[in-house]
């Protein structure tokens, strides 16, 4: 039951959201609320349940009972524009291999309906970010040919390409080398500062991201 | 109507279907004893030989096959329909009747296709041939393994369920479109030279209706308690399963 | 949506393009085996000419299908995708691009096939060429559609390339046998339109279904 | 090394067990195309079931190989086992476990099959069925070994290395031809040694080169 | 050539060795020994070359130039044990995703040869390294159906199930939780204690990891 009219909260709103895997309830009535121009830090140990969550929040998951609404709708109403606000970054680096960096990212970029921009300002513009990820030059090597965080430098390459109002970040620092865990720590409290909001899980400590909510979850 | 309704909602409650299918089983499996036992006996005794063709005693075997045959069909439409229940009405307990229902009715087919084909031999003196109904009857068959198949290939059962549950409504839609194309090529090719089945000796008939019941019966027996199998293995965290096993441990001791 | 899909897996196809190549080679080895493994006397082979190149059409539709879904499942693309369009949307592009890149060169490749399997012998004119093509233009996008639903079913299950084929097969039969029987009509020279007509219906109906089932199997899979 | 080997293989088929039984579906549903596609008529069919038992036998090796071997790839444990024994000897253990897992389920079906393509038809005695079990086991060792090489050439999907799986068809288009012949022989009531001999002579060459080969291949691959 | 008379280290030792990928020299001539009871930290930027190196000196990647030794022997050399005495851990986990973790591992522990345990005892040791490592009672879960740093833990549980003198472990620290980077430390320095060689990668500084050896890799 959708009662849109209860929901008084802009942002990401959770309400009483249950989810399980595996026959395990990993969340029980929770409530949660990521308010614009904020950063959530999602954090538990392994296992504990933060990408089912996540996933859960990004519409991929079906909750067993409650609701997920975004600026009062819920998600899955035909007038919310949740999913052309999201971007949604998983373990998984959803990047073809036979496909070279600069064919991925535009890819993506294009899908979104939002993005207007001509092919060539495009590549333009991928190319700077790429340059300001230190993999300038690169567009043109296969997705394949590329070491770890390379890709995953190219992943987040995604989140400067595309127009986004919400921000879930699965784990955004793994395999990342120092100056790129600044970069994005740089570029996520651009985006909060522009009214974004950013959801993120890290099992290290990130100096450099000063957030403003901190969410626990945990495992029975 | 809205009593209807309200029995249809309590269905859905595993717990209410698991206590009633409980106090109607063992009915159930009498009733079918008694007529299986009578069916039989009629069948392979008291009915009337065939002559025709020189087939004798091999008659005997239509008492299990037109049963069966029949019951294949019936089972796969069933299993469709609580697929629709499953996926419109987010009913759980008919994913777990979908279960229950395919394998009973994967081995009706298999024993449709088995008794039809040792029919076969002594009558047509083939063990097989592509007649239409023999086909889509194999091509049944196929659905069915397909259904088995897809939902063990996955690990998550309630993904299982979901996406067995689209191929049983897929399957079903293309049933009759698989019957009628068969039907329509085999007479294409050749006509039905081989035996006109058709106006049935009424001597035959009171066995055959018996055993009708009888193998329905049977088969709504075996899937409930198949059904009770599932509903239990599916809801073994809650708290009423807990007790139930409890309670039948508990019993075990005393007797 | 669709024409970036399309493009894009153009792309991944050019790059790839001996994926793309092994199931029409298939196809052709497939066929071509006939005479060898049957006879190659010639009016054998065009009694089984229709036949056969259509089964060889099917199962090379049916190799191909793994591919295609496959890999956006594993590398997360199809999540992505989900995300960002109606999943009755997804899937439609990818069948429409999947029968582009693998139906069409089979619909094109289709009458050297022919001409090895002697379909024209003993006719001066070529219309059993022009009605091969024809039934395969019918049939062939309604293999697609059935294939998609059957691979994003399959989509999350412990990875089996062959499963698919075994839950898709049994649907594919009325489609193999209007359009093996649509030829062998042609062949002789009977009329041809209803087995035509019968070919189109199917196409509808699987057009009408098929994605959105396909769609909702896509969803399943990634949730 | 090829017992534990084998002794996973079997465990992952085991619990996927569903995995076994399919290539053994699609064996039994490729066959049973045919007669929809050519005619259902037992003459034809019994004319038709040496070629078709074989392309559909060819069919679900290849199919199953993919999986057998880029599983292994993909997560890496190809690697690992490289890391710890010889080359050839990983070759040659998944091979072994490949045709016991795959091989053989077929040829102890395939007199079901004779069955439903009426192998038998108008004789009396089932010689035809034993020679088609005979052909099969001679010869599905050697799709296995050859699969091996082409399989594990192509792992790295490299541009190059996928155009050896092109290659790889064709040499199994041999082994058909003379796996087929010995059953058409068989039916026409001519001797079948020859081609038997034949089979057998491919068997021993393949066996000798094979698992080197494929060893080499995988080391490449991984590399 | 392989000169084996010359080299007069034990551990692994890597003489002249140039690689390269890409036709990009990543390492040319490069000298580095690994002694036994030391640990080697490899760092470096991403994309710098410490995949490629590690796989070098695991034997996967053939070297452009110079040869890698293992207790004076090179490693290609028949009657080198390396193969038996290294793990390799590498970014993919080489786990089969429909196999459940106990049969996952010990597959890899019975291809050890020098392992002599018999199934009941693998068995036990496998239950007690999982529990150690928080995952005790999933050993017939299905690989596929843990969290990532579930399915991480795994992998490393490897380490304590099969004997060896070398590990070489690319980025083992990454998807884990606090609680389990102590643990792989601890389990290290154990290693080492007894005599063990280990070369590893991290973006991170790991505070409970003292290292004895650290080299850098560099683009240029
Ligand atoms: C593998 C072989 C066969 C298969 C798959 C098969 C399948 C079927 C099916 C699907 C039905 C329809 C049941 C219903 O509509 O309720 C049926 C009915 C029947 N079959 Fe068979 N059959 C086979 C062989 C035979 C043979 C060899 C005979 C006898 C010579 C036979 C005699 C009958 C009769 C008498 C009926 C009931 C008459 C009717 O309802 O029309 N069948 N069979
Ligand atoms: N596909 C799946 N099927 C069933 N259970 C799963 C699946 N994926 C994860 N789980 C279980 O659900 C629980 C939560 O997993 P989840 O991936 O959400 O953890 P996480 O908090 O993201 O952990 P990590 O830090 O390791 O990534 C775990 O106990 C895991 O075993
Ligand atoms: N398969 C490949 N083919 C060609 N070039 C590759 C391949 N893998 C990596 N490279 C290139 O080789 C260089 C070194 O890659 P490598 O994976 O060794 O880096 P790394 O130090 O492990 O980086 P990271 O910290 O990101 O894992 C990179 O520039 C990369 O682009
Ligand atoms: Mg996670
Ligand atoms: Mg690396």
């Amino acid at each position: 039951m959708s009662q849109t009219s209860d929901i008084q909260f802009n942002g990401l709103y959770a309400h009483e959201l249950t989810v399980s895997r595996s026959e395990q309830v990993l969340l029980e009535d929770a409530e949660l609320h990521l308010a614009p121009s904020t950063i959530t830090y999602l954090h538990g140990e392994n296992g504990a349940g933060k990408t089912t969550l996540m996933r859960c929040l990004a519409g991929l998951l079906p909750a067993d009972h409650g609701e997920v609404y975004w600026n009062k709708l819920p998600i899955t109403h035909p007038e919310s524009n949740y999913f052309q606000d999201l971007i949604f970054l998983a373990h998984s680096l959803s990047m073809k291999n036979e496909l070279s960096i600069a064919e991925n990212l535009s890819f993506y970029a294009s899908l979104r309906t939002k993005v207007s921009l001509n092919k060539q300002q495009l590549q333009q513009q991928i190319s700077s970010v790429l340059n300001e990820l230190g993999i300038g030059g690169l567009e043109d090597r296969m997705f394949a040919e590329l070491s770890a965080g390379q890709q995953h430098k190219v992943a987040l390459a995604r989140l400067m390409l595309e127009p986004a109002k919400i921000w879930i970040l699965d784990e955004p620092f793994v395999n990342l080398d120092h100056k790129t865990r600044g970069w994005l720590s740089e570029k996520a409290l651009a985006f909060k500062q522009q009214g974004g909001t950013v959801l993120f899980t890290s099992h290290h400590h990130i100096e450099e991201l000063p957030i403003d909510q901190s969410v626990g979850v945990e495992h029975e | 109507m809205a009593k209807a309704w309200r029995w249809f909602h309590q269905l859905g409650s595993p717990k209410f279907l698991f206590q009633k299918t409980g106090q109607w089983l063992p009915w159930i499996w009498a009733a079918t004893l008694i007529l299986l036992v009578v069916g039989l006996y009629y069948s392979l005794w008291a009915s009337p030989i065939e002559v025709r063709q020189g087939q004798k005693h091999s008659v005997r075997i239509m008492y299990i096959h037109v049963p069966s045959a029949a019951l294949s069909m019936v089972a796969y439409i069933a299993m469709a329909i609580a697929a629709i229940v499953g996926l419109v009405w987010k009913m759980k307990v008919a994913f777990a009747v979908t279960r229950s229902i395919a394998p009973v009715g994967a081995a009706m087919t298999f024993l449709a296709l088995f008794t039809g084909s040792v029919w076969g031999k002594p009558t047509w003196g083939t063990w097989w041939e592509w007649d239409a109904r023999m086909t889509s009857e194999l091509l049944l068959l196929f659905l069915y393994l397909g259904f088995i198949a897809l939902h063990a290939s996955f690990s998550d059962r309630s993904k299982a369920d979901k996406a067995s549950s689209i191929l049983a409504i897929v399957g079903v839609i293309n049933i009759p479109i698989i019957y009628f194309s068969v039907k329509w090529w085999n007479t294409l090719h050749q006509g039905y030279s081989i035996t006109e089945k058709g106006a049935l000796n009424p001597a035959f008939q009171t066995p055959l209706f018996i055993m009708l019941a009888a193998m329905y019966l049977l088969f709504i027996a075996l899937v409930l308690m198949r059904l009770r199998a599932e509903i239990i293995l599916r809801n073994q965290k809650s708290r009423w399963v807990a007790e139930w096993a409890l309670g039948t441990s508990a019993k075990g001791d005393k007797s | 949506m669709i024409m970036t899909l399309l493009r894009r897996e153009l792309k991944v196809a050019r790059r790839n393009w001996i994926g793309l190549a092994i199931p029409l080679l298939f196809f052709i080895i497939v066929v071509s085996l006939f005479p060898f493994a049957v006879s190659p006397d010639a009016p054998v082979l065009q009694q089984l000419a229709p036949g056969v190149i259509w089964v060889a059409a099917l199962l090379s539709m049916l190799l191909s299908l793994e591919q295609f879904y496959r890999s956006d499942y594993q590398d997360g693309a199809l999540e992505q995708l989900l995300l960002m369009s109606s999943p009755t949307m997804v899937a439609a592009s990818k069948i429409l691009a999947h029968w582009l890149l693998t139906g069409l060169p089979l619909v094109i490749l289709s009458p050297l096939l022919g001409v090895l399997m002697q379909i024209n012998h003993g006719v001066e004119h070529s219309t059993h060429t022009w009605v091969l093509m024809l039934s395969l233009v019918l049939g062939t996008p309604t293999l697609c559609l059935l294939g998609a639903v059957g691979m994003s079913l399959t989509l999350a299950a412990s990875r089996n390339g062959l499963l698919v084929s075994i839950l898709i097969i049994p649907l594919y039969v009325p489609v193999l046998i209007f359009g093996a029987s649509t030829v062998t009509a042609s062949l002789e020279n009977m009329r041809y339109n209803g087995e035509l007509a019968i070919l189109g219906a199917f196409l509808l109906i699987t057009l009408v279904f098929a994605p959105f089932a396909s769609g909702r199997a896509l969803k399943i899979s990634v949730g």
